[in-house]
């Protein structure tokens, strides 16, 4: 069909008809082959505006229609659904951005005009080389699988799972709960973390709408928005998890100790293991790297089976439920999916890089989780604040910014320290009343509702505030007073002074880093990072949740630093945007795509390995690549790559291009 | 060696322009490098005041102070900064500086100790120690002079105090000065 | 009558070109002499494209993509630097000159930068003249 | 056989240092290691030059650096404070274009050129790294087995870096020190500040901070000290006294060069390593291992 152009020029009031002569745009539009009409108009965004482009459509015709107006990016939508109402496809109209590049960043008027002469030319040598497109749907499948079971993961899968679609939380550990399960008290209301938890814990433990999968890994993912595919290694954990009751009798038995990754070293776990008192599922796991038995039977050795035998000649039982299994293997899960939501978190910042900080020579140089286990009820001291000698610490620092807002280790600020070391304060403060407690900040950043009052709070609970970095903590005493202390140096820099302050315990409010694997999960699931390592959102202000990736959505802590009520808000939106999905059951997929000429291809594949979004297979049979088009974003990547030129990008084919290029050149 | 009084180039420009005084611009004030130096506690004015009193421009109460010339050049402020700033170099960028101005400071000898020393690399390429010493007491107090005899006396014992300066040949001589001679005619870096 | 240097710029539609978009309500001027296409990623942009361009009388190219890391479609954008830098040789050794050949990183939020981009590339062209590959129909 | 262009320094050349250089070269020799001298190098200029006029200071250790790029070997230093200088030249050089280009023409001026090729290195650098602790424990012939040695690094062999070791924490020297038998003990304040050149200018200072290596050291049961600077060991040990007039004190620690305490190992006699140097005399502690 002989195409049939009509072109538009918009006036946007004098916003461009001030600086570009409309009228000689469109005579010089009416000039141009194919053209059938070229009008000019005040608004063309405006209802009359658009009917001026209905009517024509209808009573002239038109097959193509071009505006020159804004960017495409404010109006094409609008204009694209105008002339769908008049029976034309989306794609068959173009649009030409006289205004944000040319009348409003030209001052000399005949340069303006000339340029936007180009600009309308290149379309519509363009649109004639254009051609329908259809954008396809396709079915959404409802079930969810959240990857991480910290709070974020917890919040956003109790979401999806209340409005009854099913879902998948995948853990690593044996336990859900994450970081918050460690922490003792929550600022800046103070009030116990695991209380808050724990009822969502147990929810989360029995909701029918959620399989639980502990243990486990994201192994491998594939499919597309809407419908993938995901292969989850669910670890063997040599415990029936049916039978088990969690009765912990196993671990009274077991004679293999090692140090508890929950209370972060602080305190032992035994070889089988429940990880804490209200873990979800409350049920032993034999970790396999330190069970002896375990380990044995690499050598073909026999031994120890204590938890599971328990030892007769004292007639002491082992387990009574029988659900020890030594027996069992890896189990690989095949799950699918309609979408994804990544929500594993954090990674405390190791500060034994900082060599002048101590972490690691001295004793009594604590983390921030650390300290939160030690004074976790339910930690290794039930909650008591002691130094390693047994003692109770007189005096304790707090240095801020530890890994944080520093070019050697992270630029970024990590936004919780602040705030957690103010909590820390009020927690030794309550336990040991004339401790002297200093805090050692560069800036307090207390931005969060209700977080400047938790600060005037503390400042009354009198706290000594140096503002200053600290620069070392040192055992090298230089006075009789500083002997057997921690001697902390800094600059106390509102009086300008060097200071030595000894005191018995140093709290080093270490930085959240991404977790170490966290490239691995980006490759996994085909999203990227930021240059932190934290995984990148799709927009930072406008999509903060969804990814690169149409279907993945990222939340918490893995997304970059944040607080509890910002982690769940955010877990939240991430659901809201899956619900979204699901209820309206199918999701378009770009009409923008590549498409390969098996004749043309020759099977070198350079295209598949280009692919950012492994849209591209080869085919062993026919030697030759195609393209998922649910799986492409229509980048054109390939397009360019291909060097036998088998691969169209639709809708910016070479001809269409070329022809472009044309038209500005004129 | 002449030295080279400066255009009025306000000071804050003219130190973020020296190489390592880029740092000026990017401080956070948090004082690492204040609480790292061996030395701050008998500067007039820490590394990190330098750098307020720099930004507030209060240039001759930097100059005039004797901060930058306790500057040990130990670099543990340095490898330390969160910042990256090179806070050693900055310190003899600002000794350049009032080098340059001429603002000789009364309170601490090092300007001239400085300043004879170079005169020695400058001029033979090589530091004779006993020479650069003498030199050096002459310039500042003589009376110090009799005062380091015993510390001398012992490296003479022990036939560390060489009184012959080491000399290159002629022609490597030659080469050296004309460098030197061409840094001297390109000079104004500053 | 001077010289008015042409230029095509392959612009991606999600950093460059929206970069543009917003040096255009930010009312930043800058010179008229590029002329814009807009690609889905500079990815696209390939060897074919930026010689038709010569081909047919433009006196520079200038492709922009998202900064590295920052690429909509991951990693789009150092495809295209590739193309570019492999082309530019080529543009010597056939008298073009590789300096009418030019890559720049613009991100969405750098209006700025796509004025002083366009100011400088525009200046740069002036300086080396009309393309030996200009037809005189192309002369304005 | 291992070859380095060898920059010995004022100090360690004609100065009161002297030691250090014929140690260096001596217990060179056992691991095949050649140490050829840079004909007609000029002072590096040191940090007072720097302090004084950067560009004079550039030119005068660019001069030394492109006298060694034409060798093609790593340059290598027994001196902190020429380390410090040549590889602040070095990276000067490439930071900053507008003055490479003075640089550049002032080098012309005297017919040389530098392209920025020439790695530097410290001795120490070369001895643990390229020779190893096994080739240099293969060279003992008197284990210094029970002596026990503070491994005094100083500042400038490890900052600003990145060098070859921790710029806090250094370890190097240590394991050095027990590769040739000793017991390097605990010394906190390894890679502090012994005063530098301010000995000269502000003598209370660096007498202060002396006080304080001293202390530590000898606090930690260390019989003598070992360094890898002239101006350390000059600091360390001609100092003393002083510190012990002024602070009261009665230190009397040895103050060696590791190639020192490396040549008595290897069964170097004493007169070639300079081992009469040291003011405070070593032959008490070495008593046990010396070759006469």
């Amino acid at each position: 069909m002989e195409p049939r152009i009509g072109v538009y020029i918009c006036h946007c009031g004098s916003n461009i008809a001030g600086t570009v002569a409309v009228e000689e745009v469109a005579q010089f539009a009416s000039g141009l082959d194919s053209v059938v009409v070229a009008r000019d108009y005040k608004y063309m965004c405006s209802d009359p505006g658009q009917n001026l482009i209905k009517d024509d459509i209808k009573e002239l015709g038109l097959n193509r229609v071009v505006v020159a107006s804004c960017s495409p990016r404010m109006h094409e939508p609008t204009f694209r659904r105008a002339c769908e109402d008049a029976g034309l496809n989306a794609y068959l109209f173009e649009m030409a951005n006289i205004r944000e590049h040319c009348s409003w960043v030209t001052e000399d008027k005949q340069a303006a005009t000339e340029k936007a002469k180009a600009l309308v030319s290149a379309a519509v040598r363009r649109i004639y080389y254009q051609e329908p497109l259809e954008t396809r749907e396709v079915p959404v499948n409802s079930n969810v699988l959240v990857l991480g079971g910290g709070i974020a993961g917890i919040q956003a899968a109790l979401e999806i799972a209340d409005s009854e679609h099913q879902v998948y939380l995948v853990e690593r550990d044996s336990s859900i709960g994450g970081h918050m399960a460690q922490f003792d008290k929550t600022f800046p209301t103070l009030d116990c973390s695991a209380c808050i938890l724990t009822p969502k814990m147990t929810t989360v433990g029995q909701h029918q709408y959620i399989q639980l999968m502990t243990y486990s890994e994201l192994e491998e993912v594939s499919g597309y928005v809407g419908n993938f595919q995901a292969k989850i290694r669910m670890k063997a954990k040599y415990v029936d998890q049916e039978k088990c009751t969690g009765c912990g009798r196993c671990q009274e038995l077991c004679p293999i100790s090692v140090p508890s990754e929950f209370d972060q070293g602080l305190g032992k776990r035994k070889a089988i293991y429940i990880p804490f008192p209200y873990a979800v599922p409350n049920k032993a796991v034999i970790d396999a790297e330190s069970c002896s038995h375990l380990k044995g039977l690499k050598e073909g050795k026999d031994v120890c089976r204590l938890c599971e035998k328990g030892i007769e000649k004292k007639g002491i039982a082992g387990c009574e439920a029988g659900a020890i299994d030594f027996s069992q293997e890896d189990k690989i899960v095949e799950v699918e999916i309609g979408s994804i939501i990544i929500a594993t978190g954090f990674q405390q910042f190791d500060p034994s890089v900082i060599y002048e900080y101590g972490y690691g020579h001295y004793d009594n140089v604590l983390t921030g989780l650390q300290f939160e286990r030690l004074s976790n009820a339910s930690g290794p001291t039930s909650g008591e604040i002691l130094l390693t000698d047994g003692r109770t610490p007189e005096s304790v620092a707090i240095i801020h910014c530890v890994g944080s807002r520093d070019q050697n280790y992270h630029e970024y600020c990590s936004r919780v320290c602040c705030m957690y070391s103010l909590k820390y304060s009020h927690l030794i403060r309550e336990k040991i009343p004339n401790a002297q407690i200093y805090q050692l900040y560069i800036d307090l950043r207390c931005f969060g509702k209700g977080y400047e009052e938790f600060y005037n709070r503390l400042q009354k609970e009198g706290v000594n505030f140096v503002r200053g970095r600290a620069a070392e903590v040192t055992g090298v005493a230089e006075t009789p007073e500083e002997k057997g202390k921690l001697v902390v140096l800094c600059e106390d820099t509102l009086i300008s002074r060097q200071r030595r302050i000894p005191v018995d315990m140093v709290i080093l409010s270490c930085g959240l880093e991404p977790r170490a694997d966290a490239g691995e999960v980006a490759r996994l699931v085909k999203i990227s990072q930021s240059a932190d390592g934290f995984f990148l959102e799709k927009h930072p202000k406008l999509d903060p949740v969804a990814t690169a990736t149409d279907g993945v959505f990222v939340t918490g802590c893995c997304q970059g630093p944040k607080d509890i009520p910002d982690t769940v808000a955010q877990a939240s939106a991430a659901a809201a945007r899956v619900l979204a999905m699901i209820s309206k059951g199918k999701v378009e997929v770009e009409a923008i795509t590549s498409v390969i000429d098996e004749k043309l291809c020759s099977g070198c594949k350079i295209c598949k390995d280009l692919c950012p979004y492994g849209a591209i297979s080869f085919d062993e049979e026919k030697k030759v690549c195609s393209v998922n088009e649910a799986l492409c974003k229509g980048c054109g990547t390939c397009v360019a790559a291909c060097p036998s030129g088998a691969i169209t990008g639709r809708h910016f084919t070479t001809q269409q291009l070329l022809a472009e290029v044309e038209g500005v050149l004129v | 060696m002449k030295t080279k009084v400066l255009n009025g180039k306000n000071l804050a420009q003219e130190i973020s322009a020296l190489p390592g005084g880029e740092g000026i611009n990017l401080c956070i004030q948090c004082g690492t490098c204040s609480a790292s130096c061996p030395n701050a506690n008998r500067m007039e004015h820490a590394p990190r005041e330098l750098i307020a009193l720099a930004r507030a421009g209060m240039y001759d109460e930097i100059l005039s102070s004797n901060s930058m010339w306790f500057c040990l050049s130990c670099y543990l402020c340095t490898v330390r900064c969160p910042r990256g700033i090179k806070i050693t170099d900055m310190m003899h960028a600002l000794d350049r500086v009032a080098t340059r101005r001429q603002l000789s400071n009364a309170r601490t000898q090092t300007p001239t100790m400085y300043k004879s020393f170079s005169d020695f690399v400058y001029s033979i390429g090589s530091i004779p120690e006993v020479g650069f010493m003498t030199w050096f007491y002459l310039l500042s107090n003589p009376l110090r002079a009799l005062k380091m005899m015993p510390v001398a006396l012992s490296l003479l014992k022990h036939g560390r105090l060489p009184v012959k300066a080491r000399r290159l040949k002629p022609e490597a001589e030659r080469q050296r000065r004309a460098i030197l001679d061409k840094a001297e005619e390109l000079e104004g870096i500053l | 009558m001077s010289f008015e240097p042409k230029i095509v710029g392959f612009m991606c539609n999600w950093c460059s070109y929206a970069g543009a978009d917003l040096a255009g309500t930010s009312r930043i001027k800058y010179p008229p002499n590029v002329r814009v296409i807009r690609l889905m990623c500079s990815g696209r942009v390939d060897e074919r494209l930026i010689l038709k361009a010569f081909a047919l009388g433009a006196d520079g190219v200038l492709v922009c993509g998202c900064p590295p890391g920052d690429c909509h479609y991951l990693k789009g954008n150092l495809s295209a630097r590739r193309r570019v830098m492999g082309l530019k040789p080529f543009l010597e050794c056939i008298g073009i000159g590789a300096d009418r050949l030019r890559l720049d990183w613009i991100s969405a939020s750098e209006g700025l930068k796509i004025g002083e981009t366009v100011e400088s590339f525009t200046e740069t062209i002036r300086k080396l003249g009309p393309s030996p590959l200009r037809r005189s129909n192309h002369d304005n | 056989m291992k070859y380095y262009t060898y920059f010995p320094g004022c100090s360690a050349s004609h100065g009161g240092a002297k030691a250090y250089d014929l140690s260096a070269r001596a217990v060179a020799k056992a691991p095949d290691v050649d140490l050829i001298e840079l004909d007609d190098w000029n002072c590096c200029g040191s940090t007072p030059y720097t302090a004084v006029d950067e560009l004079a200071s550039l030119c005068s250790s660019g001069r030394n650096l492109a006298l060694a790029e034409k060798r093609g070997f790593d340059m290598v230093t027994p001196c902190s404070a020429c380390y410090v200088i040549l590889n602040r030249t070095n990276s000067s050089l490439k930071e900053y274009p507008e003055l490479k280009a003075k640089v550049d023409e002032a080098l012309a001026a005297g017919g040389l050129e530098y392209r920025g090729t020439v790695k530097v290195r410290h001795l120490l650098d070369v001895f643990v790294n390229d020779v190893g602790y096994d080739e240099i424990t293969s060279k003992v012939q008197n284990s210094l087995t029970g002596l026990k040695v503070a491994p005094y690094y100083g500042c400038q062999i490890v900052r600003p870096g990145p060098g070859f070791d921790h710029p806090e924490f250094p370890q190097s020297l240590d394991r050095l020190v027990e590769s040739l038998g000793a017991e390097a003990i605990p010394f906190p304040l390894k890679a502090r500040c012994c005063g530098g050149s301010l000995i000269i200018s502000e003598e209370d200072i660096a007498l202060g901070l002396i006080n304080k290596l001293l202390d530590s050291a000898s606090s930690n049961g260390a019989e003598c000290i070992a360094t890898v600077c002239p101006l350390c060991q000059t600091n360390l040990d001609a100092y003393q006294s002083r510190v012990n007039k002024k602070f009261k004190t009665s230190f009397n620690l040895p103050v060696l060069f590791f190639t020192q305490l490396m040549g008595v190992a290897f069964g170097i006699e004493s007169q070639a390593l300079g081992l009469e140097k040291c003011i405070v005399s070593a032959e008490k502690v070495l008593a046990g291992c010396l070759n006469r």
